[in-house]
């Protein structure tokens, strides 16, 4: 046989046919295969979660002032999820969106990890880590350098409401210190604080028996949209629902068809910025027809003769409806008078009827004409400080039984507030944070060093423009933030925070509970990063400053403080995480509710541009998927925002489908949104839940920071609008602003 | 090199016994390919696709099972009716907190395995005690994350009956007074295969090589050691056929298959 | 005896649970906890843009319906949806999906009604996907990711998902599988209400009840039964399920008060064709 | 440098089958090289699927089938005309179409091919893939299909290795020689089995659509155990597959500009298809009406409900669902021209009716795969859209280019077209 290249072929073919026969009888082929079948199963970048000793520990959850109690699941010491505890005094059992998430928080990829340190240039993004000690020292060697140079005064605060230990903590320290610039951001619920004051001379919040109300007029308060304790406000609606002896009527308000209206008896459309006025209509209606609770009015009021003709010669459903009707054509605007007016008498025949107020979901101030012809409401049916389904006042805590801050020569020194109003508040200028950036640009001193804490005032507040303006004037920010927030970009340091699973934290009695309630975070979890409780944080510096300062933080840490400021509660929240005080009885003898004749539409808050230059205006949507506080939303509650408020990288306006025709956009059209402050290019949404001539704005998206899950995601409703003043607290009061869409 | 005309010429000449020598040629090669694959894909390949890695102790079950009762007292089930798996640190401290055994005399007897054990409880108590850290033990049955197994239904069941050594179709063995000890449940799985020998792993005194397949990074004792695939205990393998079949056989009595979501997650 | 109580009793299986839900639309207010407590409960991933709804997995999926009219009488509600869990015609486990999967890596169970998916098992075919009425399948078009430490919060209890398989609603079984270990390690029988769903324990305005319809005493049973007595929860209004024309036989049941939500349920009794085309997509 | 060309030149001669002209090389290899091209691009875009996961595509969780399984439903309809002519050849004893069953049998087998690779990028998992085979399930339709098309394309292979075998160079060893004769001894045996196959996996994958009960466009009411769908697939895959290959014959004779198969032979195949084409028409409407005037309304729906919305290609022209009446069209035109004598012998009139059959298999597979998807039947869903993304055209491409090279390279070195040496005399 010749080796030629024929024969080569053959014999190797041979070869070659040979070993593939017997690779079928060989586990090689058929192992392999199934091995790499079985590889694709285990991908080694597919994560596997470890398994390990399932244990349950109970919290109250303080990501919000809702304070639910919340349970962490956790594997070994790692916790997986979040759950609602069974009997938990204002969530029994549920949780909300947020809450749910609270682990994203923890280990997203937003989370400041150590304290930081800026490298770069301003908003560079920039960075270097720090200890813990270089950190403590290098704010208390500043803030004590500004104090020995006299400008104590230049130093500011920012914390998130007056409520709570560490926000405590923080105005101690600035007491100490020496300077008046403590502040935080009104929401309506300081807004009733200041009517509660006004109208009845008590100090307290409000409180609401929702679940025992029986006719709800809901003024624009987004009950179902995060107003209030969320699940506590979810599990009234069901109880609502449920009641079928005694059917619960809730009446909305509202310019659009939110949440709330939707699942609302009766949707009542208004303009926006009507609301007092519409609630004027009411009474007028209620007075008219002589359905008004007399005892009530004679005997617990004052100032009812001039109300009373204040509302009669001037708050007509006829002539009301000429401003709140949002459809403007007679038979409609006919039919919606008669509807209001039927629900007003319904209202005043109610057992148990309650009007209630609060702008979407109740972060963003109400004003006090508004408040005032909404509580008239109330006043005219009884229903302030009635035995059940009414409104109650929660008396404000008692001050916190601390030693007494140790003040030096320079911290007894009168010095004024940066901000002044011609408006007056019960907690002074403090929760005037939303005039600030103005006083700080207006050039007469400003602020040198600001201590942020557990805030986000560039995204919060209205006008961003401006108040990135004031940051940047500010030499030295010191953020507190546990999250790469809107405003950690603007800070030189960051002192890291715990998330709440971390730390002990108190929550303070939820807004619009009727009952004193008082919650407890213990941490459940090990603190997963260099991270530290904002209370121990301000107590170290303080420590670290020497002098009157450190004299007055006389504590070892954040839990001495806690525990004393919790005093005779505490053994109760030690133990339980909770303390109820079921025995509340509001305060009756002697109180006398004030009615205020000038209460709706004289006063209603106008807005910003001119009609001719900006035709439309913008409302904005809260949805409870949307964030719209001091904390964004964590990744999953984005992913859960609807395709019509975000469309990849783009904001989605609501239009209703006649406007959107009338300025030539169809369902998706891009857009200039344009207001006299600022411009957006959005998306339109063709929608029928909106009246026309509306631009709805969904709130909580458009943050600059964060991570990719939730930063650069549309627009910041706030950067479009600018604030307006409620002439009575100088609160930033704006419902909106007026936009053109080209 | 030759063109093809000239090689045709040659195929006219040469054709008949060329093409008998090509033949053979051929038949020849096609041997040595059927040969070579079968040598490389039998006996080569489980060489060369599975680790052998030792674990980091050399456990002896045998010495401890004369200290315990069953082995659900070290490989313990935890309140809500999980199995905790391989115990924990904190449960070896319980009596290991220093080390145990005394040095053997080189007189004794067995001298060489009596000082093999000391030697790995000293390192036991060197490395592991006395850093706080876990053993990181290799689970010879751990299964892949898609998997649900639950030890609880398997060691309460009724209808889990323990067969005759184990093998597939065997019958059930007859228990004195229901006596069934709970060793014979996990042994009907869990056997250690020493030197290829199936042994209890209750009276093994010391533990298997671990082996992992490099593509899978399963353990060898879960495709099973055969490679060929066929099996005839229910211990020579757990993968989801084993199951599947064991679930046919006795839990539903040869009737049907169970659904995915019994064992699957 | 009506149909579904047939269920179980199929030849050579004996009789079993049938797992299923009643979801009430007048207490639902989309708040979106239940889509969240399930992505949390069974290791969904995030992606960094999830606006386009037709690729981001959401097992459960909150649905806004509009009853089609000019503001401003416009009205709208929420429809949660899960998987179905179809038992197909007679309810004999002919799932639209399970019958169709050709490898056999989503079965239907007759001891709990409750139709599975193997993702080891899947092939990614997405067969089921196109069988599926309902839209609750869903496929991972990508590598589950979680950046940071966020895999740190995955649980054990559910396997992750490799990139290329369907994935859907089990009505968490893994709880059914934790209970169900608990109560062999107890030596007893399952009670009802120890296996509950994620978005069924999460749902804050409690608008989900999820128990075995084929148990009598049990709320789902009543509601889902016209001679029982589920008065309390059904207050006159009867229960719907969506697309029940197509005999695909699904265990989840809705109630509302408005006749209008009732018939977005079924093209069959729908007021007019076009009428209730959801306008925005998802909500 | 011209010295060694004329050699490669000359060498390359020896492979052509004997008696007849070819293209001279450095076209032939231009040729491939074009298409070569058109080829490595897709399998680019194959690999970045395979590599990267599905994501590289358009698709999405209401759109899980595609382009893909249109082009895989579409090649394997138009590839009927292999099993069909082998079974007219074979079985039914057509005997002048054995001078176009080699092609036929090319066509399908680059068909059938095309339709695994097309499968292979398709699923999530293809290392997976055999899971179909192993943890089969009977009672879905896309099990029996791949069991029958794994089957089927087997007896391609058979089909299509004698005729490899009679390569010049190859028929010169003994041994292939023998085997290849052999071969077609009982090629009749593997033309029937093909057949068999075919009957059933072309009408499975009419099965696919025709099962799905939660899915009214789709759902189709079972004859015997098969939905309807199942057996006007595989009619439809016999009449429309010849043509196909008539079409595929005619753009080879244009590009070669030769003649390669008599007329007879193709007018018979024309004639079978024409009939094939009026009884599928014939069927294909009654089973529409049955399905728009019995099935729909006991769902309340209207055949308009499934050609509305955004969707420009199924926008409504005057209230006309036109793809639907595009799609039968494409029936009835071909299937008269087809069995009227005067209309297959005219030349523009055949090339019409064949471009007109082939087209009305891909238009339906179209409909019964992209539209089933599209439709939305919740009462509250919106119709899904969707666009290929440049991967997805470029492996559907991929089989087109591989198709031409396949086709470039038999019809080079095998001798595909037994007349061709008649009807072209060098």
């Amino acid at each position: 046989m010749k080796l030629n290249r024929r024969n080569f072929l053959l014999v190797s073919t041979a070869g070659a046919a040979g070993g593939a026969v017997g690779s079928m009888f060989s586990p090689l082929s058929w192992k392999l295969m199934d091995d790499s079948s079985v590889w694709s199963q285990n991908w080694p970048w597919t994560p596997v979660p470890l398994d390990g000793e399932v244990s349950f520990e109970e919290t109250t959850c303080a990501l919000c002032p809702g304070g639910c109690r919340v349970k962490v699941r956790k594997v070994d010491s790692r916790p997986v999820k979040l759950e609602g505890v069974d009997g938990g005094p204002v969530n029994d059992g549920g949780i909300c969106i947020l809450g749910l998430t609270a682990l994203q928080l923890v280990y997203g990829p937003a989370r400041v990890r150590t304290p930081l340190k800026r490298a770069g240039k301003r908003g560079e993004g920039k960075w270097v880590e720090i200890t813990w000690d270089e950190a403590i020292s290098d704010v208390s060697e500043k803030l004590a350098e500004l104090k020995g140079a006299g400008q104590s005064k230049a130093v500011g605060c920012i914390t998130n409401g007056a409520k709570g230990v560490t926000s405590a903590l923080f105005a101690r320290f600035m007491e100490a210190y020496g300077s008046p610039n403590h502040y935080w951001q009104a929401t309506a619920w300081d807004s009733y604080e200041e009517n509660i004051q006004r109208t009845l001379g008590l100090n307290g919040s409000a409180g609401f028996d929702l679940e025992k109300a029986d006719y709800i007029l809901s003024f624009g308060a987004g009950l179902l949209d995060g107003w209030g304790s969320p699940v506590r406000m979810f599990q009234a609606h069901s109880k609502w629902r449920e009641n079928h002896d005694a059917h619960v009527t809730l009446v909305q308000i509202d310019a659009q068809l939110s949440n709330t209206a939707a699942k609302a008896d009766k949707w009542l459309p208004i303009n926006p910025g009507t609301e007092g006025a519409v609630a004027m209509a009411m009474a007028h209606v209620i007075i008219s027809k002589n359905l008004y609770d007399r005892g009530y009015v004679n005997w617990s009021t004052t100032g009812f003769r001039d109300f009373f003709r204040t509302v009669q010669t001037e708050y007509a459903p006829e002539k009301v409806a000429k401003i709140a009707c949002p459809v403007q054509k007679p038979e409609y605007v006919k039919k919606w008078t008669e509807e209001l007016e039927s629900r007003a008498i319904a209202f005043a025949k109610a057992e148990k009827p309650l009007a209630l107020a609060g702008k979407g979901n109740g972060d963003r101030p109400v004003s006090q004409a508004e408040l005032n012809a909404i509580q008239s409401l109330n006043a005219l049916v009884g229903s302030i400080n009635r035995e059940e389904g009414g409104m109650v006042v929660i008396p404000d805590a008692d001050k916190y039984p601390w030693p007494p801050v140790v003040l030096d020569a320079d911290a007894k020194g009168y010095k004024p507030a940066l901000v002044t109003t011609k408006g007056r508040t019960k907690y002074g200028a403090s929760n005037l944070l939303s005039n600030l950036p103005k006083a700080i640009n207006a050039q007469h001193g400003g602020l040198k060093a600001l201590l942020v804490a557990g805030a986000n005032p560039l995204y919060t507040l209205a006008d961003t423009e401006e108040t990135a303006a004031a940051l940047q004037k500010i030499e030295y920010i010191v953020s507190f933030a546990s999250q790469m927030d809107d405003t950690f970009t603007y800070a030189d340091i960051i002192l890291p925070d715990h998330i709440y699973l971390e730390s002990t934290v108190d929550v303070p009695t939820p807004p619009g509970f009727a009952k004193p309630v008082y919650g407890l975070a213990k941490p459940v979890i090990d603190p997963v990063y260099k991270t530290k409780a904002m209370g121990d944080s301000i107590i170290e510096i303080a420590k670290a400053m020497g002098g009157t300062i450190a004299e007055s933080f006389p504590w070892g840490g954040f839990g001495d403080a806690m525990e004393q400021a919790m005093n005779e509660k505490w053994n109760a929240l030690d133990s339980d995480g909770v303390y109820v005080n079921e025995d509340f009885q509001p305060e009756k003898e002697g109180i006398r509710f004030r009615f205020f004749a000038r209460a709706g539409m004289e006063d209603r808050i106008s807005l910003q541009g001119s009609v001719e230059k900006y035709p439309l205006v913008i409302t904005p949507c809260d949805t409870i998927r949307l964030s719209t506080g001091a904390l964004a939303d964590t990744p999953f509650m984005v992913k859960t925002v609807s395709d019509t408020k975000l469309k990849k990288r783009e904001l989605v306006v609501q239009v209703n489908t006649m406007t959107a025709q009338q300025y030539g956009f169809k369902e998706g059209s891009q857009a200039i949104l344009e207001t006299p402050v600022a411009k957006a290019t959005v998306l339109v949404h063709c929608s029928e839940e909106i009246a026309p001539g509306l631009v709805g704005v969904p709130r909580g998206l458009g943050h600059i920071a964060y991570d990719e899950f939730v930063g650069g995601k549309g627009t910041n409703y706030n950067t479009l609008i600018s604030p307006v003043q409620d002439p009575a607290t100088g609160f930033d009061v704006a419902w909106g602003i007026r936009a053109k869409l080209t | 090199m030759s063109g093809p005309e000239k090689t045709q010429q040659n195929g006219a000449t040469h054709k008949k016994e060329d093409s008998a020598g090509v033949f053979a040629m051929s038949l020849f090669a096609a041997g040595i390919g059927l040969y070579v694959s079968l040598f490389v894909g039998w006996l080569v390949l489980p060489e060369l696709l599975y680790s052998k890695q030792h674990q980091p102790i050399d456990f002896n079950h045998a010495i401890h099972m004369e200290q315990v009762d069953g082995c659900t007292d070290c490989h313990v089930f935890r309140d809500d009716g999980t199995y905790a798996g391989a115990p924990t640190l904190s449960q070896c401290i319980d009596c290991h907190e220093d080390v145990q055994s005394v040095e053997p005399d080189p007189e004794d007897e067995n001298y060489e395995d009596l000082m093999k054990q000391y030697k790995a409880e000293v390192k036991f108590v060197e490395e592991y005690v006395a850093n706080d850290k876990e053993v990181p033990w290799l689970i010879y049955a751990r299964q892949p994350d898609c998997v649900f197994f639950s030890h609880a239904a398997h060691l309460n069941s009724e209808k889990f009956k323990v067969l005759e050594d184990g093998k597939i179709g065997a019958p059930p063995v007859e228990f004195e007074d229901d006596e069934e000890p709970e060793d014979a449940r996990c042994n009907m799985c869990h056997m250690a295969f020493i030197k290829g020998e199936a042994v209890p792993f209750g009276e093994a005194e010391s533990l298997p090589v671990y082996e992992e397949n490099r593509i899978t990074t399963y353990s060898r004792d879960i495709w099973g050691r055969n490679f060929s695939g066929f099996n005839k205990h229910y211990y020579d393998s757990a993968k989801m056929d084993d199951c599947a079949q064991c679930h046919n056989d006795q839990r539903n009595e040869g009737k049907s298959k169970d659904a995915c979501f019994v064992c699957h997650k | 005896m009506t149909e579904t109580q047939g269920h179980g009793n199929q030849e050579g299986h004996a009789p079993g649970s049938k797992f299923g839900m009643v979801i009430d639309l007048d207490k639902c207010t989309g708040c979106g906890a239940c889509m969240v407590a399930c992505m949390a409960e069974n290791n969904v991933p995030t992606k960094p843009d999830e606006t386009n709804k037709l690729d981001t997995i959401t097992w459960m999926r909150v649905f806004k319906l509009s009853n089609g009219k000019a503001f401003p009488d416009a009205e709208t509600c929420y429809l949660p949806r899960p998987c179905m869990h179809c038992g197909g015609k007679h309810d004999a486990g002919h799932s639209p999906c399970v019958s169709v999967c050709p490898a056999t890596a989503t079965d239907y169970s007759y001891k709990t009604g409750i139709v599975s998916q193997i993702y080891t098992r899947c092939f990614g075919c997405r067969y089921c996907m196109g069988a599926c009425p309902y839209h609750a399948r869903y496929f991972n078009w990508w590598d589950p990711k979680w950046p940071a430490d966020m895999k740190n919060y995955l649980s054990p209890d559910v396997s992750v998902r490799m990139r290329g398989v369907v994935e859907k609603c089990s009505f968490c079984f893994h709880r059914y599988q934790r209970a169900m270990d608990l109560a062999y390690y107890e030596e007893r029988e399952l009670e009802e209400n120890e296996y509950q769903t994620a978005c069924t324990q999460a749902c804050p305005a409690g608008a989900i009840t999820f128990g075995d319809l084929n148990n009598e005493d049990h709320m789902v049973y009543k509601v889902t039964h016209e001679e029982s007595e589920g008065d309390e929860i059904l207050r006159g209004r009867t229960p719907f399920r969506l697309l029940e024309e197509l005999e695909t036989n699904p265990k989840v049941y809705y109630l509302s008060g408005r006749d209008w939500v009732v018939k977005a349920g079924n093209a069959s009794v729908r007021e007019e064709a076009k009428a209730v085309k959801d306008t925005g997509g998802h909500h | 440098m011209e010295a060694a060309y004329q050699k490669i030149v000359r060498l390359e001669s020896q492979l052509h089958p004997l008696g007849v002209q070819r293209a001279p090389l450095w076209q032939f290899v231009l040729w491939m090289g074009f298409f070569g091209t058109i080829l490595l691009w897709g399998v680019y875009a194959m690999f970045l699927c395979w590599f990267k996961g599905l994501n590289q595509t358009n698709m999405n969780d209401s759109y899980g089938f595609a382009l893909w399984i249109w082009a895989d439903l579409g090649v394997i309809a138009v590839g009927g005309g292999a099993f069909f002519t082998g079974l007219l050849r074979y079985v039914v004893g057509k005997d002048p179409l054995k001078y176009i069953i080699n092609y036929a049998v090319l066509i399908g087998f680059i068909c059938y091919s095309s339709a695994l690779l097309i499968l292979a990028i398709d699923i999530g998992q293809p290392l997976r893939g055999w899971f179909i085979f192993w943890h089969a399930n009977v009672h879905s339709m896309l099990t029996e299909v791949a069991f029958c098309l794994s089957c089927y394309f087997g007896v391609l292979c058979i089909e299509y290795i004698p005729l490899v075998l009679e390569n010049r160079k190859i028929d010169e060893v003994p041994i292939f020689h023998h085997t290849s004769h052999n071969f077609h001894e009982v090629m009749a045996i593997f033309a029937a089995t093909g057949a068999f196959l075919s009957f059933f996996h072309q009408g499975s994958l009419g099965g696919v659509a025709g099962v799905l009960y939660g899915r009214p466009f789709a759902y189709r009411p079972e004859f015997f155990i098969w939905p309807t769908t199942f057996f006007l697939f595989t009619w439809s895959a016999a009449a429309c597959g010849p043509c196909f290959t008539i079409l595929v014959t005619k753009i080879t004779e244009a590009i070669t500009r030769k003649k390669l198969v008599k007329d007879n032979v193709v007018e018979l195949l024309a004639k079978i298809a024409g009939w094939m084409l009026l009884t599928y028409s014939i069927a294909k409407i009654i089973d529409t009406l049955y399905w728009a005037f019995v099935m729909l309304p006991k769902h309340n729906l209207h055949v308009l409900d499934f050609f509305t919305n955004q969707s420009l290609i199924y926008s409504k022209l005057g209230g006309v669902p036109w793809i639907l009446v595009v799609e039968i069209l494409c029936s009835v035109i071909p299937a008269v021209i087809l069995v009227t004598k005067k209309g297959r012998q005219n030349k523009p009139a055949l090339i019409v009716a064949v471009f007109l059959g082939s087209m009305c298999a891909l238009i339906n597979r179209w409909v019964m795969v992209l539209q089933v998807m599209a439709v939305p039947v919740l009462t509250f869903e919106t119709f899904a859209l969707y666009f290929p993304s440049w991967q997805e055209l470029a492996t559907t491409i991929l089989p087109v280019a591989y198709g031409v090279l396949l086709i470039s390279l038999s019809h080079r070195y095998l001798p595909v077209f037994p007349q061709e040496r008649e009807l072209n005399p060098v």
